[in-house]
């Protein structure tokens, strides 16, 4: 009974509103991630439910209860910080067991606390280090040990593996992911990265500018998007967007040679503009006479990426699997299949259906 | 491409003269050797010259006369010396209070209100004025006849006072004074230091349920430990230097219950009556060999700084 | 005829004796058209520090000093020139004969005074007369006179300790009159030891006075100078002190109707009277540059004319020591020079802090104030002094 | 108080806080604020008894006008200019010198002479005294205002070695190698990029040492005698034995004794806190 | 005629030997990058080419002077730093022109020069700005930009890339690349980026512990690893090693189910240890019997990464890209194509050819 729950939330500071009447609610047990643009109200949006943000207007309840106005150590949140926010001067266990000593539990118990959460962090070998003795990863899974072990009923992130490099980040990502499996909390995930919110949410939430654009299962995001901004953000590398026109019931491209891209949408108006939006793996390529040229081809080993530049400049991206190569600065041509494609209103971006 | 370019390869082989092998090195000599010079001349020898004196008996005048260990074995016995040494622990130990005071301050003061930078500079004003200035403040502040103390302790209907007038209070009287101005520095210090506070941190404790005097306990003072550590070297080097108060508001008086090293190390080298340049430097040694402990201190965590820097 | 600078340093730096020198040096500037006469003042008691390093550093090419015991060091250091000739010259061989002895060390002389002064008590001749008390004459009439003033709540002195030359002051006068001129100066010589109960008999009629509160509470943190208002004000009745004390107390608005002079009552019947009477210098540092000038300028201030003129009371208002001098006008330069020529048969000490040696009046005159202050303490401080005299003669 | 943002806390307490301020700044500057009263006082207020209470009437020009044109303070305050400015001149030209060279370089013996400043700046400056008074005696600069220039020069100059070493230190590095790797000699490093990128440190020490030199007193007393060459430290104890009880005059010299700094300090508020925090020692 | 060519070249710093006799050529005009783990001596290496890291013992030559004791002044490289190394007080254009201004040329030449780099670069509207008043991506081209107008002979990057945020990263590499191709001058770039390495070099150097493991041309590295340390170090994510035993010319692979592989390389003896290294997007997974569990299955949109532990408590990687969910938890089949693994001496964990 410990989901969350936002109610038109709002949050000013002085004049400038940064969170624009938010409604969510997250599920009991339920991995939620943020993403968004850097400055879209993300951490903010967490800070408050974790109660270091007063919130302007709306209502926060966790577990059914009304915690608007509560103090950030009532709320029954864990918080771990992007930075780890470790305190330097105190040891490993000293860290972990700090939230319970300053609410008086009984000594043993914060030992057996302590240990507990160690075990699971395979923390053990290093109860007796200071924070600057550890490295990265290390300092990581103490944050996370400091928040488990005062049990709470809902766990926040902020961004908490940014500071690692990406070997690291990998480990330790799947260890998130380990570690929600195992104790089944609610846990709210702030990142911008990528990799992260598809693999470890069961639920996206995807913010532009102090608003929601779009709820939902990573992978419904990922082949269902409501509209052009979300189908850009999801997925690496970005969907590519080429413009087109309404003609005669479907999409002429110029760029791609006038092509006419038939589709069962629900599109605009004759000679409404429309963005084809299709994904890197979907685009395949073959050598030819066209005013699409290959700028640079980078080999990643398994795959390539082919950048192109189109004839009115604008680039494309395309993943491709095989090792023909194509020389960099010929021209191609780009085909996809109509199905792969996705439609945007040109103007107001939203997804045609 | 087997021969020749491996003969132009040892024909342009570039022998770099004295100059430029040693640039490292030369380079910092250079730079170093007015400062260095200078500080050698003026503060190093001096200090050896001191040591030296401390043997003989000298009248600034005339000869010098060697008299071995003969300056220590007195100041044993001097009783002068005795109080000067009291006086200067007293000061060591009381001086302190200007960290807990100035910390204090600083919290009061670090919020972000209309002016509070105001503020902030005019609560640190104390430390820019003149000792002198502030011993006379302070010497007004304690006169016994019209001083502002004694016409507060009248309101309240107490005994006046005369702070300075009194051996058993004068010292404290000072240190207070002193202490004004060494509050305003670790304020401004600690007031630095809060800057630096991890706001992250502040937040982790307050989710942990930290408040008050216990988050000021476990998160704040802690991460405040480079302020404290310097303010804790300055304000132990102030009170081993203290010496302009004690001029001008008691002239070590009355009757000597004053005095610390420092003045004494004066009163007996260079003042009406002194001029007995051995003795006074051999206070000064003693001084100094107290001082070392500090300087050692302070150089030792410097150097377990440096050894893990570049 | 005189060219080149002189350089004179001095020591008069309140504000008459201040005018005094400023008029002295320009005056002898006039006199003297090729000469340039530069005058530096320094504070009085920085000066007594000061007075070393220029000595030998940067001396000047003629210098204020004290006579007696306090120009011994620079004498022997050989920073002061020998004027033996000068003494040589009738003009101040004859005139100046009173203070010859003041001013020779090893049978040479090494300066000429130009002043000096008496000390006794001055006193608020109005209070006196409010309370119906008359100047006293002996010990006797001296502490009821005080018992009274004390019980209309004054003070009966003034004093500022801080310094601490003061107290040395009191107990001159206390010590030549209970014990007289000869043993102060056997004291000053380390000749007797401070426990010796001539000595602590001197304490004891000094701390009558202190036991009625004849003395203003807080003296301890007060300069001479500070301690002043308390005379003005009417809560103390008198102030032992040297002359230079009239100009400041009159400035105050003590006209001569409220300030009169008595010389310091009688203790001991057995003892004749003597006075303690500073005489201020001036030398030339043997590392004088002009000392043509120096010496022109030494006899121009030895000279009858200038000692009557920088002496009077608009000036210095103190006494000329060239005996062809007038004494001015004034109550109290009569009162003073009567005193020393005619009732000072025990002879005329310099002062405390320049009979003793340096070392010795230091930590004596911090007992005098101490015992001024916790008079019950007097055994440690005669120890303690004892202790010194061994030390330092 | 505390590290919590007042904004986040009651209207009330807000409020007390704002209101608690001005009392708590009178109360600490309480005596200065006293001072600052004498001086406009008349000397009747004085003899009369009323130390505390309102001035009777302004006389604050004229006590002034006493101490700039009655007095020797105009002279004082010049002594002080003319040894205060070149001594910041040079010390500060000295360690960014030497500052330059113990921060950058790595050579043997680099840390033992940095402490060797450090060490020097905290000894107990007395201990100095009698040598340092008879050096200055050999040379001929007693009671010269250069011989006190060159003395606080040379002490200041640990102090500000230890600042500006440090300071120096915490320059990125790269800035120096990418400039080594230009072809840029190792001199024009240090007077083209290092010197232009200390120009903080050097307003904030410059303040600084303006403060320590001008608020210092007791080598003035060791090292200078007279009118000619005494700071208004020293200047002031004459100042005050002749107008001695003169308390409206004493406190106005005072008051013009300490201006310099407390104005150098306003002007320059901004590099003088971060003077503090940077060197952050004396 | 501005290769670079190291000799025997060791670096100690005190007692501690951080590089241990490299030797390495580099031709004019190629594109090398070190890699290696992080404290490998990557960045040391580089700067002691710079001249920034005395040289303790051999010799290095760049263009055929040996300037092994020449100061980092007379060397003729330029360097780009990770970060930026900017002269904060000077504009744009100054800190571009500053090593000729320094080294007297007349400012003419200055300005002609600073003028066609930035043209280069597309500088020239920030020609006037400070740096703090650019992006992160405008500085780095400054960097480079300070670095192109002394025309070196050789160009040195350390890591320049890993101060930004990953969209610009694949921008400014890029960016080299073409700056690469265009002036052709020969570069060494330090990096611990997987595709950075990949995509700009002509040769890989791949440092371990201050020695070279192997060099070559990036996919030769990828296809054809010289050891199981190279093997596992390029390529993402790694490749999987499975520990298997020689047993009739073949390899059994005992956590596969006893699986045989057969292979046509020099075998050691029977018995001998060996690994056999198959690449995540190598393997497929089938539901089945057996003591291998999937752990976690993570979503990126196209493909998926799943992470599986075997029976013997090891770990693999297996990317796939179609969309069938196996649920996580799941017990599974392995299998890879005999003539995708590679197999490397489990002793001395060199190739196996
Ligand atoms: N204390 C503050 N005062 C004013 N505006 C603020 C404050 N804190 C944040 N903002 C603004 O609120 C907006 C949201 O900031 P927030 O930190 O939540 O963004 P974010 O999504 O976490 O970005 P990032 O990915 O960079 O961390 C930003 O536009 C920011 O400028
Ligand atoms: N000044 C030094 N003194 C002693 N050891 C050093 C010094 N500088 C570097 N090292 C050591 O040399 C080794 C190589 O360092 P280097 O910086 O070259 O690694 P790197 O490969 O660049 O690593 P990274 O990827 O983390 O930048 C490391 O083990 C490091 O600890
Ligand atoms: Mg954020
Ligand atoms: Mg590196």
């Amino acid at each position: 009974m410990t989901g969350v729950k936002l109610q038109k939330v709002v949050k000013k500071y002085g004049e400038t509103q940064v969170i624009h009447g938010v409604d969510l609610s997250i599920d009991d047990g339920e991995f939620c991630v943020f993403v968004g643009p850097s400055g879209c109200g993300k951490s903010t949006l967490l800070r408050m439910i974790a109660g270091l943000e007063e919130t302007t207007d709306g209502q926060i309840e966790i577990g059914h209860r009304d915690v608007t106005h509560l103090d950030a150590s009532d709320r029954g949140v864990a918080m771990v910080f992007q930075t780890y926010a470790l305190y330097p001067h105190m040891t490993v266990e000293e860290n972990m067991g700090f939230g319970l000593r300053m609410n008086g539990h009984p000594k043993d118990e914060i030992k057996s606390k302590v240990g507990e959460a160690s075990r699971i962090l395979k923390l053990d070998d290093y109860l007796s280090r200071k924070p600057k003795a550890l490295s990265g990863g290390q300092r990581q899974r103490v944050a996370i040990g400091r928040a488990i072990v005062r049990g709470p009923e809902v766990f926040l992130f902020d961004e908490p593996l940014s500071n690692l490099d990406a070997e690291l980040r990998v480990d330790m990502r799947v260890e998130i992911a380990r570690l929600h499996n195992k104790i089944g909390a609610t846990m709210i995930y702030v990142t911008h990265d990528q990799v992260e919110a598809m693999t470890l949410a069961d639920k996206i939430v995807v913010l532009r500018a102090g608003r929601i654009e779009q709820v939902g299962k990573p992978m419904d995001l990922y082949r269902d998007p409501d509209n052009k901004f979300v189908a850009g953000f999801i997925g690496s590398p970005s969907m590519n967007f080429i413009e087109g026109v309404v003609e005669g019931g479907a999409v002429r491209v110029p760029a791609l040679g006038n092509r006419i891209v038939k589709t069962t949408v629900n599109l605009p108006g004759e000679g409404h503009p429309v963005s084809v939006g299709v994904r890197p793996q979907h685009l395949s390529i073959t050598e030819g006479q066209s005013d699409i040229k290959l700028d640079i081809r980078e080999h990643l080993g398994g795959i390539s990426y082919d950048y192109l530049v189109l004839g009115d400049g604008s680039k494309l991206i395309v993943e491709t699997r095989d090792d023909r190569e194509i020389p960099e600065g010929s021209t191609l041509l780009v085909g996809f299949e109509e199905t792969d494609a996705l439609f945007f209103d040109g103007v107001s971006e939203n997804r045609l259906r | 491409m087997s021969n020749a370019p491996q003969a132009s390869a040892r024909a342009k082989t570039f022998r770099p003269g004295f100059m430029a092998r040693n640039r490292q090195v030369i380079t910092p000599l250079l730079f170093l050797t007015p400062g260095i010079l200078f500080f050698l001349f003026y503060v190093i020898f001096p200090v050896i010259q001191s040591f030296n004196l401390s043997f003989y008996k000298w009248d600034g005048l005339g000869e010098a006369e060697y008299v071995g260990l003969k300056n220590y074995k007195k100041l044993l016995t001097d009783r002068a010396f005795e109080v000067s040494l009291w006086n200067n622990f007293k000061w060591l130990i009381l001086y302190l209070l200007a960290i807990p005071a100035g910390l204090f301050i600083a919290l009061f003061l670090n919020q972000t209100v209309t002016g509070i930078r105001m503020y902030k500079s005019l609560f640190f004003f104390p430390f820019v004025i003149s000792q002198v200035v502030v011993g006379l403040v302070f010497t007004w502040f304690y006169d016994p006849t019209f001083g502002l103390l004694n016409t507060i302790l009248e309101q309240f209907g107490l005994e006046p006072l005369n702070v300075l007038g009194d051996p058993n209070l004068a010292t404290y009287g000072i240190i207070l004074a002193g202490l004004w101005p060494q509050t305003a520095y670790c304020m401004i210090l600690y007031l630095t230091g809060l800057n630096a506070v991890d706001p992250e941190q502040i937040e982790a404790a307050r989710l942990d349920g930290a408040k008050g005097w216990r988050m000021l306990w476990h998160i704040i003072i802690p991460q405040l430990r480079p302020a404290t550590f310097i303010a804790f070297v300055v304000t132990i080097i102030g009170a081993l230097r203290s010496f302009d108060l004690i001029s001008i508001m008691t002239y070590g008086g009355p009757f000597g219950s004053t005095r610390v090293l420092s003045f004494y190390m004066f009163e007996k080298a260079l003042s009406e009556y002194g001029f007995r340049m051995g003795y006074g430097a051999a206070i000064a040694v003693v001084l100094f060999v107290i001082m070392l402990a500090f300087i050692a201190y302070f150089l030792w965590s410097m150097y377990q700084d440096e050894k893990g820097a570049r | 005829e005189l060219n080149g600078t002189l350089k004179i340093f001095s020591d008069m730096s309140n504000p008459a004796p201040r005018a005094v020198m400023e008029g002295l040096a320009s005056d002898f500037d006039a006199l003297h058209p090729n000469l340039t006469v530069e005058l530096t003042v320094i504070d009085r008691e920085a000066y007594k520090t000061q007075i070393r390093n220029f000595l030998s550093a940067n001396p000047p090419d003629v210098a204020n000093w004290y006579a007696a015991n306090r120009m011994g060091p620079y004498v022997s250091a050989g920073l002061f020139e020998d004027v033996s000739d000068l003494w040589e010259e009738p003009a101040i061989a004859d005139n100046l004969a009173s203070t010859k002895s003041a001013m020779t060390i090893d049978g040479k002389q090494w300066g000429v005074p130009y002043t000096y002064y008496q000390w006794g008590v001055y006193y608020r001749k109005d209070i006196f007369a409010e309370l119906g008390l008359s100047e006293p004459s002996n010990w006797d009439e001296e502490l009821a006179n005080c018992q009274k003033i004390v019980d209309s709540g004054r003070a009966c002195y003034t004093i500022g300790s801080k310094f601490l030359w003061t107290a040395g002051g009191w107990f001159d006068y206390l010590n030549m009159r209970t014990n007289g001129f000869d043993f102060h100066m056997q004291l000053a010589r380390g000749e007797v030891e401070w426990t010796d109960d001539r000595v602590r008999q001197t304490f004891a009629n000094w701390r009558q006075l202190i036991d009625m509160n004849g003395f203003v509470a807080n003296h301890q943190t007060y300069s001479w100078q500070e301690a002043l208002p308390f005379m003005v004000n009417g809560e103390a009745t008198a102030y032992l002190m040297g002359n230079f004390a009239v100009s400041p107390l009159r400035e105050a608005g003590l006209d001569d109707s409220k300030l009169d002079f008595y010389q310091f009552v009688e203790i001991n019947p057995d003892v004749e009277m003597a006075e303690d009477a500073p005489t201020d210098t001036f030398h030339i540092p043997a590392k004088a540059e002009n000392k043509e000038a120096a010496r022109e300028f030494l006899r121009f201030v030895a000279s009858a004319s200038v000692q009557t003129k920088i002496n009077s009371g608009g000036a210095l208002g103190q006494l000329p020591v060239n005996a062809q001098s007038s004494v001015d006008a004034d109550k109290f330069l009569e009162q003073g020079f009567d005193m020393l020529s005619s009732n000072s048969p025990g002879g005329v000490a310099q002062f405390f802090d320049r009979d003793y040696p340096a070392e010795m009046a230091a930590v004596a005159m911090e007992g005098f104030q101490e015992f001024m202050v916790i008079p019950d303490n007097l055994n440690e401080i005669l120890e303690r002094l004892e202790s010194v005299r061994q030390d330092v003669y | 108080m505390f590290p919590r943002p007042i904004e986040k806390s009651s209207r009330s307490w807000q409020m007390t806080y704002q209101s608690l301020l001005p009392v708590a700044l009178t109360l600490w500057l309480l005596p200065l604020i006293a001072v600052a009263i004498f001086s406009v006082k008349p000397d009747t207020d004085f003899t009369s008894g009323n130390y505390w209470g309102m001035p009777s009437s302004f006389e604050g020009f004229n006590n002034y006008g006493k101490v700039f044109f009655a007095s020797d303070m105009p002279r004082y305050l010049m002594n002080s200019i003319l040894i205060t400015v070149p001594t910041v001149i040079g010390a500060v030209a000295l360690s960014c010198m030497t500052g330059f060279a113990l921060g950058i370089y790595k050579f043997r013996g680099n840390l033992i002479l940095f402490f060797m400043f450090i060490a020097g700046n905290f000894v107990p400056f007395q201990i100095l005294m009698v040598p340092v008074r008879d050096l200055t005696l050999d040379l001929g600069l007693y009671n010269t205002k250069t011989g006190l220039v060159l003395f606080h020069i040379a002490f200041q100059t640990g102090f500000c070695t230890l600042f500006m070493r440090n300071f120096i230190r915490a320059l990125p590095y790269e800035l120096i190698e990418a400039a080594r790797v230009e072809g840029v000699a190792e001199w024009r490093i240090f007077w083209y990029v290092v010197l232009p990128l200390m120009k903080p440190a050097i307003a904030a020490l410059s303040v600084l040492i303006f403060t320590f030199i001008w608020n210092d007193y007791f080598w003035a007393v060791v090292l200078t005698q007279g009118i000619e060459s005494q700071p208004v430290t020293a200047g002031i104890t004459s100042f005050n034995a002749q107008y001695r009880a003169a308390y409206h005059l004493m406190s106005a010299g005072s008051i013009v004794a300490a201006l310099p700094p407390v104005a150098m300090f306003f002007l320059m508020q901004r590099h003088f806190i971060a003077g503090l925090t940077l060197g952050a020692v004396k």
